[in-house]
């Protein structure tokens, strides 16, 4: 790992990234248990695994940076801000979650912190993307908005039509691609030909291969892109390598006829962004093993009280199930001069 | 009043709403210098420059999606769709992502954006170049439908939509946009979800959408010849519906003929004509008769086309059925 | 008789057929090792071979246009669509190019494909993953739509579907998958267009489409008990729709409710009922109600979620208030 | 121009390909002369001054071959060796056309030949042509199909996502672009960005860039690619650079705001492919300029003949309005054991 900037003056910076990473897992864990312990309704999908790609990402950007996010979506709302309450009361369907329960774990946005959503449509958001990207620039304003997508999604002809429109126009747009090895039980190898970046080269648009297990490789990229994409430079294309460690939902249980235990174990093992990273970051003298622990202890414990809390929430009253269908419009903006 | 043509009357709209609110853009193909192929933009860019009259390459849903991501972050967009056929080519953008994102966001998102798109045969331009496909879209809830029927309808009901804070799909018919209709100079608006009552009549209702409302004006007119007094009721939008209006006439001639352009079957013609009969079923001398284009791919033949929409004179027809009884035998 | 899930019905059947005819093939995401999310093919791709039976990339438009050229040239493709909700996706294939090939090519060209989909709601999939979207491909002339309401019926509709020399969709309904019928060994096919009497009645008819048939079986026997006898009707294809069958019962009982897991407006109650009410008006002595799913995107929220859909209680409640002539004041 | 083969032995080859050219370019003439004397329905687009590419391509195929046309399609019907009768008599909407005249110039097809038909859908027939070329390699078939689009249709979606599928299962499909310069009324630069071939490079797809008015480069190309797609070698893809004289429609006359006079002169006196053509045929003694004369005087004969057959021929009987919407099955084949 090489990092960004020096060490020293950093710190603070490298720990909000390991704390960021580790609520992800943590948030995640309990999301499964609450599955596993059938009081989540639904599915839902893990980011376990691919912590370093959020938060590498997100921590280069500003509250009024954008992102919009996929099915695997909470590594990503983490990562841009959220809270473990309302993130935990909307898989749980209550009223207090980010979308009233409307939406669940596929549907979870936070406009607060400018995430635009997560999305059930695979590629279904890098209209969306690059659309907030066009309304910076229309408006004269200087936020730069990250597109997440999987590799899956790269299969997506949605992909190639934005591209070239964020290319031709160029748009403060950054497609970032987890490249996790699989699209549901599907190797990438067997659903991608050729190569995924001369695929966004050939739109004229710069692209780049990461280690998406190292966040502070990733971190030094987005940091570097993002200020470009803001300077008018963009949009810029990132695959990133990395890797789910639990199935492509949480009931995918068996799934050696399309992955061995053994991969799985080598980048569990090998390859773990938190352990790589909290290796470094002792290693590096930034925290000692025991203050890392305490980190996690402390996020351990607002997951549990979240999860409490969403549990004992209220789902939303029944007269909710009509409202918000349309959005309200002022009736003085309807009349004339209005 | 000065008359203007539909097209006109678009171009105002539009260029009065982009003066009004400098977050509005059109974005689409061939707006721009060529004005589209209809040339209902003509002049637009040389008012406010290709930054807000977009040109795109050919990429329907990429723009439409766009278009959605812009108008969650605080643009208005209206996306130009050349034709309405083309509307397959972006349902997802629009059903599964505009549409739906406002609630999925437990209304903390929100979509405003238009779509103007168009619709109508009879141009000879076979079967992917003429579907009505309104239809569709408004079975979709968080979308909402506006059908003007005149270049005054078109002006009014394009301001309304530029101003709501929610995805809505203008259809224009594409062979009314050389049609004239008188047009104040003042700034007016309609509001969405209020039928208009076109001509006052007592025996039979005939409800017609976009140019059905000019076939069921014509009509009424061969029937009042006949001494049969018809109303004639443009819904404007049919999401929302004007039920209430709808209804309101059913009961009192107590006969209705619904008129559409879009294919018959599972069509607007029935859900208007469904709801008629559920809610004014008591006071109905006979079935709400229904008439759409027939359920064929509109043929590029103009021996063929030309009998697939309804026409003034089929429509007369059937209301003289209906005023004679004749369906009760039907029946 | 053997007892097997639809899931395994419609597997049967896509078997038999690809064993019957070797232009067969089966193409979408995840359809070969893994048979699927819903494990729908199972053992296929081990009889077949992963040239029949080929995972795609996740591409929904290129899929459905590479099965749609197949089907031009003498194949006959088997699309597998994860979810109905992604039929926005391929709207333009299946709706500009494989409904209107056999028309525009003056019948020169056809396209035999059958496009395997699903839909229904109360799995808490959110709104993207929970519709049902059949009344929008019944509205496109050249499209063939059915609707299998059992395992029985999934698996002779199947095999009526492959063998069709136009596009058909099947929706099955996911929650159904695990749901036991009768089956019986012997091979057999239901011929579309022929509606299915599940139970006689002299009432009411209950017209309901796929798993809104188990409904309206639930609400049958709570009215039974009420001594009201419900006829119920499961038409099996919306197109071509069995009109005959439906009118037949509706004049026998005069009085009818349609129900349908889709969008009540704008959905397939809508056609239903007005042919109903156009045809056997003067037979009625109500209204025909139509109970459709919720105007509303469906919520994820399983407080929410379920009261979206029309429920056997509600059907029931509808039918006493037919019964009552309480809809006559409401009118 | 460099010749593909032999020019003594495959003289009847040249001059094949020479009277299909002039068949285009006469054929085009005719359907404008319709339009403008108010006596063909609807609108309609010219495909002269690009008669070298669908010639070049389709004298490399045989009738089992196939292809997929556009909207611009006439041009791509009579190279694939459609009759100029059943041609005009679909342009007019007679029942004795190509489609019974429900099609029309946008819809025009003929399978006797392996045209699958123009399309109105910009893009839309990519899917097709690569199901085509599925069938193929499904049943064990040795065709091949060409996707006939312009550069205004590589900003389509669905180009990568079938590309994609073909590159990853080797379908026998070339993919050919035929640009003009132009889609409608914008300039392929300002709707293009990157590199056009790139972007089929990207997807591990062989791509060539040929001058799209020499038909025998074409040809050579054409010759040479089609012999391995067949052998199993496909997909490829072909940028082919041409120009098209007429507006983007037949309506479309007034376009000096998109395109200059003088553009349009030095293609048609420069670049003109049968101009070319006839001068190296000429020039090899493969015929002399009165034989050239005489094919072209023979071609315009033909086309006056079809004209008048087709002014005068009938339109489909009314009770057709309803037919072809559903092909027929045979009851026999749905029943047990059928
Ligand atoms: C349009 C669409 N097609 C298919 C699906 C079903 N689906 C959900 S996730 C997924 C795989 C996505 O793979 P990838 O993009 O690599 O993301 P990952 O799950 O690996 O993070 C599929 C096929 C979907 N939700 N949307
Ligand atoms: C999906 C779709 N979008 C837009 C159009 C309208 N349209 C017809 S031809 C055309 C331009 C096509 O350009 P290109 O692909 O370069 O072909 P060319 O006309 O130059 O031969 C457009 C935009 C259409 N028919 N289909
Ligand atoms: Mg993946
Ligand atoms: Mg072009």
């Amino acid at each position: 790992m090489s990092p960004a900037k020096n060490t020293k003056t950093n710190s603070e910076e490298y720990l909000r990234m390991y704390t960021q990473m580790v609520r992800i897992r943590t948030f995640e864990d309990n999301a499964n248990q609450l599955y596993l312990t059938a009081k989540m309704p639904g599915l839902t999908h893990m980011y376990s695994g691919e912590e370093a790609v959020a938060v590498g990402i997100c921590e280069a950007l500003t509250d009024d940076d954008k992102i919009t996010s996929t099915h695997r979506g909470h590594g990503h709302c983490v990562a841009k801000g959220a809270n473990f309450k309302q993130m935990f009361c909307e898989l749980l369907g209550k009223e207090e979650g980010y979308c009233r329960g409307k939406g669940g774990s596929m549907h979870i946005a936070d406009q607060s912190h400018g995430n635009l959503g997560a999305n059930a449509i695979v590629g279904g958001s890098m209209g969306i993307a690059t659309g907030a990207a066009f309304t910076a620039k229309l408006l004269g304003k200087d936020d730069v908005t990250v597109c997440f997508f999987g590799d899956g999604a790269t299969a997506q002809g949605l992909m190639y039509e934005v591209m070239n429109m964020a290319a031709l126009w160029n748009l403060p747009v950054i497609y970032a691609c987890e490249n996790n090895g699989y699209s549901e039980y599907t190797r990438t190898e067997e659903i991608a030909a050729g190569s995924i970046t001369a695929r966004a080269e050939a739109f004229g648009i710069e692209a780049h291969q990461v280690d998406g297990q190292d966040v502070l490789a990733v971190n030094t990229l987005a940091q570097k892109l993002v200020a470009r994409a803001r300077n008018g430079e963009g949009p810029f294309f990132i695959e990133l390598m990395t890797y789910r460690y639990h199935g492509h939902h949480v009931g995918d249980i068996n799934r050696e006829y399309y992955r061995t235990k053994d991969e799985e174990k080598h980048w569990k093992e090998e390859r773990d962004p938190i352990t790589l990273f909290s290796a470094w970051l002792t290693k590096e003298g930034i925290a000692t093993s025991e203050e890392l622990d305490a980190i996690s202890a402390g996020v351990k414990d607002d997951a549990k009280t979240a999860v409490e809390y969403a549990l004992a929430a209220k789902y939303p009253d029944i007269s909710e199930v009509d409202m918000h269908v349309y959005a309200p419009t002022d009736p003085a903006s309807l009349t004339v001069g209005g | 009043m000065r008359e203007i043509t539909l097209s006109q009357a678009v171009n105002e709209a539009l260029a009065e709403e982009m003066r009004r609110d400098p977050t509005t853009f059109i974005i689409g193909e061939d707006v721009a210098e060529a004005g589209t192929p209809f040339k209902v933009l003509s002049g637009l860019v040389e008012e406010f420059g290709t930054a807000r009259v977009v040109d795109t390459p050919i990429a329907e849903p990429g723009f439409m999606g766009i278009a959605v991501g812009a108008a969650m972050t605080g643009a208005r967009p209206i996306v130009d769709l050349m034709f309405g056929d083309f509307i397959f080519l972006i349902m997802d953008q629009l059903c599964n992502q505009a549409a739906k994102t406002h609630y999925m966001s437990g209304g903390r998102l929100s979509v405003p954006l238009v779509l103007r798109t168009n619709m109508g045969a009879t141009r000879r331009s076979a079967a992917q170049h003429s579907q009505s496909l309104h239809a569709l879209v408004a079975h979709i809830p968080g979308l909402k439908v506006a059908m003007p029927s005149s270049a005054y309808e078109a002006k009014g009901l394009m301001k309304t939509a530029i101003r709501e804070n929610n995805p809505v799909v203008i259809f224009e018919d594409k062979l009314m946009y050389n049609d004239k209709a008188p047009v104040p100079e003042e700034e007016y608006l309609i509001p969405f979800g209020v039928a208009n009552v076109l001509r006052e009549g007592t025996d039979i209702t005939l409800i017609g959408t976009s140019s059905m409302v000019q076939v069921c004006q014509k009509a009424a007119e061969i029937l009042a010849a006949e001494n049969i007094s018809a109303e004639v009721i443009d819904p404007r939008t049919i999401v929302p519906l004007d039920e209430e209006g709808l209804l309101k006439s059913a009961r009192k001639t107590s006969r209705v003929i619904v008129v559409d352009e879009g294919h018959q079957s599972y069509g607007v013609t029935a859900e208007i004509a469904s709801r008629i009969n559920e809610k004014a079923f008591y006071y109905l001398d006979a079935p709400v008769l229904r008439m759409g284009a027939m359920d064929v791919p509109i043929p590029f033949s103009p021996a063929l086309e030309d009998i697939t929409v309804p026409t003034p004179e089929g429509v007369a027809a059937n209301a003289r059925k209906l005023m004679s009884g004749e369906m009760i035998h039907a029946a």
